[in-house]
């Protein structure tokens, strides 16, 4: 596969390491009352859709950053790459 | 005993660098580079360019980019962050005269160390660097530095002629390994 | 119709003329006691062991497409029981026993075959825990053997051991594990089924559940309405697709795994070898194909095909073991859709939803698993209680803690 | 008589004869030729043997489709069982034996199945040897296998070496007929980078094999001509003997390029072959058509080929494999071979035509409406039954008879996505769908254009659209004139006979029959019936068997073609060499060694090296009369903890940590807290992953206010980065911190033992004072040693002696351990390795990789109360669910051999004395184990329930795969210095 790095251009996929579903982004809050649960559904349960997919990536072998992909996985066709920081500050990700 | 100073070794493990010749392509080892990592802090990125063009003259570089300025070279490798490169006999403690220059605008991080650096030199290195890496090195003009993988190894490659001249980084600990990738590639299309 | 070589010399005699369908292309009927949406494998095995051991009647298995056309009929056929931790182990060694009377339980040749699986070893660490996991074999009723390299040679002579990168130090043995020809444990599974009294329905793709009050009350398919009260779903690969019309999401991801075969050789690979210090494994089918794998693609994939990477991969872990298969050739690469979990581990057990039953999350390890998650799966539909081999493989154990990670990778499936 | 089936004309060398074994007798071909062709022009027929069967068989291709003629060419450790002899390129020397056969391709004893097949029919296995189970392992399988497989492998190493490389371009062009070479004019002239692939040794694809295909001008010409404009094109790449034997995402494409193997060996330094991996912004599929066969009674035998073969060997190859040939054919295009054939001299003994409308011609007998009921002929064809239009039989004469039932374009790199072909029933034949991928289109014969002018042109036109869709202006060169014949096909699949066998696959040797039994069976899918009667399953992956079957399967179930469907097209398009994906990577070259900053000067002293990821580390250094590597690393041990050793730590992670919310940082990704360390000290750290169990333990040692070095253990270097990466970049990119690796740059040594301090201060520049009160255990600093040479130095130890680490830069990593030995010397200082460094740690209780296996929490490793429940740090919360907090939890403890001769071992289980070895009653296991020489016996550290309540007491250690059965005693895992005063002093 080939992913159009925002900074970089077309990379082979051979130089990422894969994470998984971007709502790994969304760490719920670990002071709240419900945290238990809430941490058991944001890192074991996937939605796991078969089509548009919005995935992590980290280029460990370029320049470091952590991308998210938005990828079919019935067809691997990419659609949309960013930089994960920039996705994660629109998640109001500012600390 | 302690005033006695320790005796460096090359990457390679030797007093002097290794130069081999395999048809019209010379690969010589470089000791003589010191080198610095800097990484903008955050939201220092403005300054940290001014800071560095008004003491040095060096211009940071775009993405996939490298920038001269006299005799240091800044390379881009990731997201607000650069290697500075320079020779080691005219900045013989770098990473700290960096940092005296960017203060608190930017981390600086001794890199010297971290590399063993390779330049390539031919007619015509396309062929060897096909074999090598998956970068486009046909289309790699001179001043693109760019990451990739070489035989495992996560290389930086810098283009100094396209075509021609490239100087290709390595993980030090790797130097032997990574040296005998670039001369079995040259020896194989020669 | 019973199979035996008697049958097959009157048949040879009459041009085969007597054979009949190995099942009976079923139409759904209005009502079921027990629907088992999948054809695959683990299915098939439930409805044969609903039907026959448990003596259960009415049971239909739907099946989107054709019966074995998913990872059953996609894998590296494999059986092994060398399983780390107590969660796991009994329902493989379990499992292993039902290998070991397959062909008699079905009067079908699925060619198990125990030539013995070979875990290689390439340093002490990977020795001790080796031999943790042997031991951990032994006190749950399996086999395994500790080899040093001296023994490992013996067995592999072919073996690099003059010019590895990471040699080889010995190897955790199990005489037991071998290979099953995939294709015909469906098949078998389906004709004694079948011969139970099970529908077998192709083509019957299902759409949707219908529940009321939390209960199960039948299912939509491609088909039309079918009634029933009690469902166990058992389609790896898609559970994710499949229990979503319940409502329900998974500590599931779904991830290509990539497998091969070169061209037949005569006998060159005694039964299964794995490599420890890369990610390839290899035993040579009856037909003399090399038959081998490594690692998933490791990214979420329902596309049943791979990538090149991963293929290079593979085979320089290949060439690094065994430099003799250099000259072999490659002759089919493929991919199938792995039900990766949370903790490599996978999932037999009821649902929030009464009356509806899962069965997945099987990672790499599904096919060996057959027969047993089959008897297990069946047990549970049958007595509503987990089968005595998989009372840990529960959907809260990541709520509760009691994680069955065999890798100690975490919550991350591409890495188990 | 030496070649006696050659011909005239052909493109073949005869300046440049060529010597060549077949099974042990010399023949001579000429420089052109191909196994195949020479060993035709010698009159030999039988090559091969079929796989269960064991029936006598002759080439039947010409091309890399070939079902029979297979050979182990080459000998020794070169040996390559199942080489196509149409796809071997004759070289002086080239020796091949036939495979498959017992005692020899004449005679061959398991020929015996042929006689046995009415009892061998699809899927008979399945049905029998059951009983008794135990002889299916012993019995009927080895003999199964025995007989199965086609060729053999030498089992030696393979010699040869491979290459990998990876190339960019514009357009790819697959295959270089009529259509690959107008594209690749078109696209050239552009200016466009052009790969053109073709697998053959010369460009032109069927331009070489047919004659008049160009009306005005002779195909080869025009192929010579356009091929020396494009090599003087610097922007196209021509490779020939390159086969894309595969499409994966994005418009990435696999191909083997056989560099060597038309040589004897390769020359020195030279690979075999090599992988490229081609990533191209667009591709054309141009890799033309084959031709599929007529089925009947006994059409497996020597001389029985494709048409069109006959053709291609004839033209280029100036061979024929009989003087007398007749042709089958149901379409016009089998009538060309007999026009070429006897245009050359061969006498036509008949075109026998399933159709009724068919050419006629003066020079030879054309049968139209006429069928073969069965041929004759043990190792060889003699003539042919002939069904005539009246119903008549006529027994014909011949040799050799060519087939001709029609065109399959190769499709399958357009399907490799999953993409299904669709069946055209105009030119019965499957082709591409036409919505097909953007990234590749497809022209000429593979798209199902089979005349010369129509496959030029859609050549050209695609290469057109594909370049326009990169903004790239092309235009469609000048092309040549050529036959525009239409296509004059009726679909004829088998031909409804008696009762003998008549061959689909002939590889697999699958019949007419089987796929008869299986639909009677119920395996009436394509999939199904492929995987019962193993259809399609051999090395030509039923490249010329499929469509017939599926013809045939239609007919069984009443359905078309199209709703019958085609199974999965998979690559690679032909069977690739294992070597060529492995390339360099192998042998010692597997992984690329990372070598420590000592490693000259370690073996320079003899140590002995292991392993520990891509590192190699000194395990221990060997002295004079030592003979056992215990004696080593006991000696080692005991210097450390009697005055003072050293020990290269490289290996060990480093993270240089900055910014201003460095600590901030850190204090979220350790469950231990950072906020507060002071300046100039060091803290141990424990990492969780989210999941609550550990990850990786280290320090972090804070230099400045915004300035931390993190360690992590030297597997984990890789994965601690990127999980702080991930942090970093994904959970709190408002924070103010940076991360780099440092790793490389640092030579860092322990330096260990009562001694440390006495020795370091003779190296330590005199300005920095290192007392005990100045530089207390867990302090760090930045100094200077050996006049003015930067350095770091942490009081941390692994061993549990005074200890130091101190690192300088990664050059002088060499010198420095040289200095410290020079130095050391008044100490007895002793080098150690990695063998002692685990024996220091295990006596002293400090987890490591065994105990740190992913598997362990916080609680287990006796690090509970570690985990700060004041702030938010990663893994706190699932820390805390039930299970992983219970009482009688696992907890690491220590072990010692009541019997102090005896030794424990590393993955023994724990059990209750009296309790049954069952898994039932298993209470923990050994981690680590070692011989202890400061407590005198074996010791271990171990996981054991309830661990933490059972010190003092009594456990048994067993290990059923050594028969180890032994009594301990459990204590604490500290067995050295529990209070930890010798790292105070």
């Amino acid at each position: 596969m080939i992913i159009n790095h925002p900074l970089l251009g077309p990379r082979d996929s051979q130089e990422f390491v894969y994470l998984g579903d971007a709502s790994l982004i969304d760490r719920p809050n670990a002071m709240a009352e419900t945290a238990l649960d809430d941490f058991h559904d944001y890192l074991y349960l996937r939605d796991n859709p078969a089509g548009s997919h919005k995935e992590l990536w980290f280029h460990e072998q370029g320049d470091r950053s952590w991308l998210v992909v938005t990828r079919d996985v019935t067809t691997h066709e990419i659609t949309d790459v960013e930089l994960a920081s920039d996705y994660a500050k629109r998640r109001g990700r500012d600390r | 005993m302690s005033e006695q100073l320790l005796a460096p070794l090359t990457a390679l493990g030797n007093d002097t660098p290794v130069v081999v010749t395999i048809g019209g392509i010379t690969i010589c080892e470089n000791p003589d580079l010191t080198i610095a990592s800097l990484a903008a802090r955050k939201d220092r990125g403005a300054e940290l360019h001014s800071k560095l063009q008004a003491d040095t003259k060096v211009q940071l570089p775009d993405p996939g980019k490298m920038m001269f300025a006299e005799d240091v070279a800044a390379i881009w490798t990731g997201v607000e962050q650069w290697l500075l490169l320079a020779p080691i006999s005219s900045h013989p403690d770098y990473a700290a005269e960096v940092k005296t220059v960017v203060a608190d605008s930017a981390s600086v991080t001794e890199q010297t160390d971290g590399w063993v650096v390779f330049d390539i030199a031919g007619n015509n290195l396309i062929p060897m660097l096909e074999r090598l890496c998956n970068l486009n090195s046909k289309a790699l003009s001179s001043g693109e530095a760019t990451r990739c993988l070489i035989e495992h190894l996560g290389c930086l490659i810098i283009c100094r002629e396209s075509g021609r001249e490239f100087t290709i980084l390595g993980p030090r600990s790797s130097a032997a390994s990574l040296h005998h990738s670039l001369v079995t590639a040259a020896k194989s299309i020669a | 119709m019973r199979y035996s070589a008697f049958r097959l010399f009157l048949e040879g005699l009459q041009g085969q003329s007597g054979w009949k369908p190995v099942w009976r292309d079923a139409a759904p009927q209005a009502s079921y006691d027990y629907v088992i949406v999948g054809g695959g494998g683990h299915g098939l095995a439930t409805a044969h062991y609903l039907a026959k051991v448990y003596k259960k009647a009415r049971i239909a298995v739907l099946e989107k497409g054709w019966i074995g056309g998913g990872n059953v009929g996609r894998n590296t056929t494999i059986i092994r029981s060398n399983y780390l931790l107590d969660g796991n182990e009994p329902l493989y060694e379990f499992s292993l026993k039902l290998w070991e009377g397959l062909e008699q339980d079905l009067n079908y040749n699925a060619m198990v075959s125990q030539r013995g699986i070979l875990n290689l070893c390439h340093s002490d660490v990977q020795r001790d825990a080796y031999r943790r996991r042997g031991n951990a074999m032994i006190l749950n009723g399996a086999d395994a053997e500790l080899l040093d390299q001296d023994q490992v040679r013996e067995m592999a002579p072919f073996l690099d051991f003059e010019n590895a990168r990471f040699p080889i130090k010995g190897g955790l043995l199990q005489r037991r594990g071998g290979t099953v020809r995939h294709d015909a444990v469906a098949w078998g599974y389906a004709r004694s089924a079948d011969s139970h009294g099970v529908d077998i329905i192709q083509n019957c793709e299902v759409t949707g559940f219908r529940i009321e009050n939390g209960a199960i009350r039948g299912l939509e398919t491609g088909r039309g309405y079918i009634g029933t009260k009690k469902i166990g779903v058992a389609v790896a690969g898609s559970s994710s697709r499949v229990m979503a019309m319940a409502g329900l999401r998974l500590p599931i991801e779904s991830h290509v795994l990539q497998a091969f075969v070169s061209e037949g050789l005569k006998p060159l690979i005694p039964g299964v070898i794995t490599f420890g210090a890369g990610h390839f494994y290899i035993s040579q089918s009856d037909k003399g194909g090399l038959v081998f794998g490594g690692d998933i693609d490791g990214y979420n994939s329902y596309a049943q095909r791979g990538n090149l990477p991963v293929v290079v991969d593979v085979l320089e872990g290949g060439m690094a073991l065994m430099p003799m298969i250099g000259r072999a050739r490659l002759l089919r690469m493929w991919g199938g859709i792995m039900d990766m979990s949370m903790d490599g581990s996978p999932v037999i057990d009821r649902t929030p939803i009464d009356g509806l039953y899962f069965n997945g999350g099987w990672c790499y390890g599904g096919f060996k698993a057959t027969p047993a998650s089959g008897y297990a799966f069946a047990h549970l539909l049958a007595t509503d209680m987990p089968h005595e081999t998989a009372t840990q493989l529960r959907l809260d154990r990541f709520r509760t803690g009691a994680l069955i990670d065999e890798k100690g990778a975490g919550a991350q499936p591409n890495l188990h | 008589m030496s070649q006696k089936n050659r011909l005239v004309g052909g493109q073949i060398d005869r300046s440049r004869p060529l010597s060549f074994a077949f099974d042990g007798k010399n023949y001579e071909g000429y420089a052109g030729d191909t196994l195949a062709s020479a060993l035709l022009a010698n009159d030999v027929r039988l090559m091969g043997r079929s796989f269960k069967y064991h029936r006598p068989r002759g080439v039947f291709s010409a091309g890399s489709e070939e079902p029979n003629a297979l050979v182990e060419l080459r000998s020794g450790a070169r040996q390559e069982p199942n080489t196509r002899a149409t796809m071997t390129e004759l070289y002086d020397g080239l020796t091949a034996m036939s495979q498959n056969r017992f005692p020899s391709l004449r005679f061959d004893m398991l020929a015996f199945n042929d006689a046995l097949s009415s009892f061998l029919s699809a899927g008979f296995y399945y049905k029998t040897f059951m009983w008794p189970p135990a002889f299916w392992e012993k019995l009927y399988e080895p003999a199964i296998r025995r007989a199965a497989g086609l060729g053999r492998l030498s089992g030696k190493e393979d010699p040869d070496s491979y290459d990998k490389g990876f190339l960019h371009c514009d357009l790819l062009i697959i295959g270089s007929g009529p259509s690959g070479l107008a594209a690749a004019l078109t696209a050239g002239r552009a200016g466009a980078e052009v790969i053109l692939a073709e697998e053959d040794v010369v460009f032109g694809g069927r331009l070489l094999a047919e004659q008049n295909l160009l009306t005005e001008q002779c195909g080869n010409e025009w192929v010579s001509d356009v091929i020396g404009e494009l090599s003087s094109l610097p922007n196209v790449r021509l490779m020939t003997r390159t086969t894309i034997f595969g499409q994966y995402d994005h418009g990435i494409f696999g191909a083997v390029e056989r560099v060597s193997d038309h040589l004897p060996e390769p020359p020195a330094d030279k690979p075999r072959q090599i992988l490229w991996r081609i990533y191209a912004k667009r591709a054309l599929l141009a890799a033309g058509a084959t031709e599929r066969p007529i089925t009947f009674e006994n059409n497996d035998r020597p001389g029985v080929m494709l048409a069109g073969a006959m053709r291609a060997y004839a033209n280029r190859w100036a061979v024929t494999a009989s003087t007398d040939i007749a042709i089958f054919t149901n379409n016009d295009d089998g009538h060309r071979t007999a026009w070429d054939l006897d245009a050359k001299g061969v006498n036509i003994a008949a075109v026998i035509d399933s159709r009724m409308d068919t050419p006629s011609s003066t020079e030879f007998e054309v049968l139209s409406g006429a069928q073969i009921l069965d041929s004759h002929g043990r190792l060889g064809l003699r003539s042919v039954k002939v069904r005539l239009k009246d119903g008549s039989t006529r027994e014909i004469s011949c040799g050799a008879l060519g087939l001709s039932g029609g065109w399959n374009p190769n499709v399958h790199l357009a399907c490799h996505k999953r993409g299904r072909p669709v069946w055209n029933e105009t030119i019965s034949t499957f082709v591409p769908a036409s919505s097909g991928d953007h990234l590749l289109r497809i022209a000429g014969a593979a798209a199902g254009i089979f005349s010369t002018h129509g496959a030029l042109h859609s050549g050209a036109e695609e290469a057109v659209k594909a370049l326009n869709d990169l903004d790239v202006s092309a235009h469609v060169p000048e092309l040549p004139e050529a036959e525009d014949a239409p296509v004059k096909i009726t679909p004829f699949w088998y031909v409804k006979s008696g009762k003998g066998r008549a061959w689909l696959d002939l590889q697999n040797d699958v019949t007419v029959k089987d796929v008869q039994l299986a639909h009677q069976e119920g395996f009436r899918s394509v999939e199904h019936m492929k995987r019962y009667t193993t259809l399609g399953m051999a090395t030509d992956q039923g490249k010329t068997a499929n469509v017939g079957a599926l013809a045939l399967l239609a007919e069984l179930e009443g359905k078309t073609i199209t709703e019958i469907g085609t199974t999965i097209f998979r690559p690679p398009y032909t069977p690739v060499s294992m070597g060529t994906f492995a390339g360099r990577s192998r042998g010692k070259d597997f992984r690329p060694y990372r070598l420590t900053p000592s490693h000259k000067w370690a073996a320079e002293q003899g140590a002995v090296f292991v392993e520990a990821g891509n590192w190699l580390r000194a395990q221990w250094f060997p002295t004079q009369g030592e003979t056992h590597w215990r004696q080593s690393v006991d000696r080692e041990v005991l210097a450390v903890r009697k005055s003072v050793g050293a020990c290269d730590v490289t290996t060990l992670g480093k993270i240089d940590v900055q910014g201003a919310d460095a600590a901030e940082f850190l204090n979220h990704i350790y469950c231990n807290g950072f906020a507060k360390l002071p300046v100039g000290k060091v803290r141990y750290g424990l990492m969780l992953r989210e999941d609550g169990l550990a990850m990786d333990d280290g320090t972090a040692a804070r230099l400045a206010e915004d300035h931390f070095v993190v360690t992590t253990t030297t597997a984990n270097a890789v994965p601690v980065f990127r999980h702080m990466e991930f942090y970093r970049q994904c959970l709190w990119p408002g924070l103010d911190v940076q991360l780099i690796s440092t790793t490389e740059a640092w030579a860092q040594f322990a330096v260990a033992g009562p001694n440390a301090r006495k020795l370091l201060q003779k190296v330590i520049d005199p300005a920095y004072d290192i007392s005990n009160e100045a530089f207390p255990y867990m302090a760090c600093g930045e100094i200077t040693v050996c006049g003015d040479l930067r350095a770091r130095l942490f009081r941390i130890s692994f061993s549990g002696e005074l200890a130091y680490e101190i690192a300088v830069p990664t050059r002088y990593g060499d010198a420095l351990i040289r200095r410290l030995m020079e130095a050391g010397k008044e100490f007895d200082i002793t080098p150690y390795g990695t063998e002692a460094l685990g024996v220091l740690r295990i006596e002293k209780g400090h987890a490591a990789g065994n105990e740190l296996n992913g598997q362990s929490t916080a609680a287990m490793l006796g690090m509970g109360r570690m985990v700060s429940q004041k702030k938010d740090s990663i893994g706190r919360v699932l820390a805390g669910r039930p299970y992983l907090q219970r009482e009688d939890d696992y907890r690491l403890v220590g072990l010692k051999p009541v019997n102090s001769k005896e030794t424990i071992l590393a993955g023994a289980h724990l059990m209750t004395a009296g309790d049954t070895v069952n898994a039932a009653n298993d209470q923990g296991w050994v981690t680590s184990a070692a011989y202890s020489p400061h407590v005198g016996s074996s010791i271990a550290l171990a996981f054991l329930k309830n661990g933490e309540a059972r010190h003092g007491g009594m456990i048994r250690i067993v290990s059923p795969l050594d028969n180890l059965d032994i009594e301990g005693e459990v204590t604490s895992p500290h067995f050295i210095d529990p209070e930890g005063d010798r790292l105070r002093v």
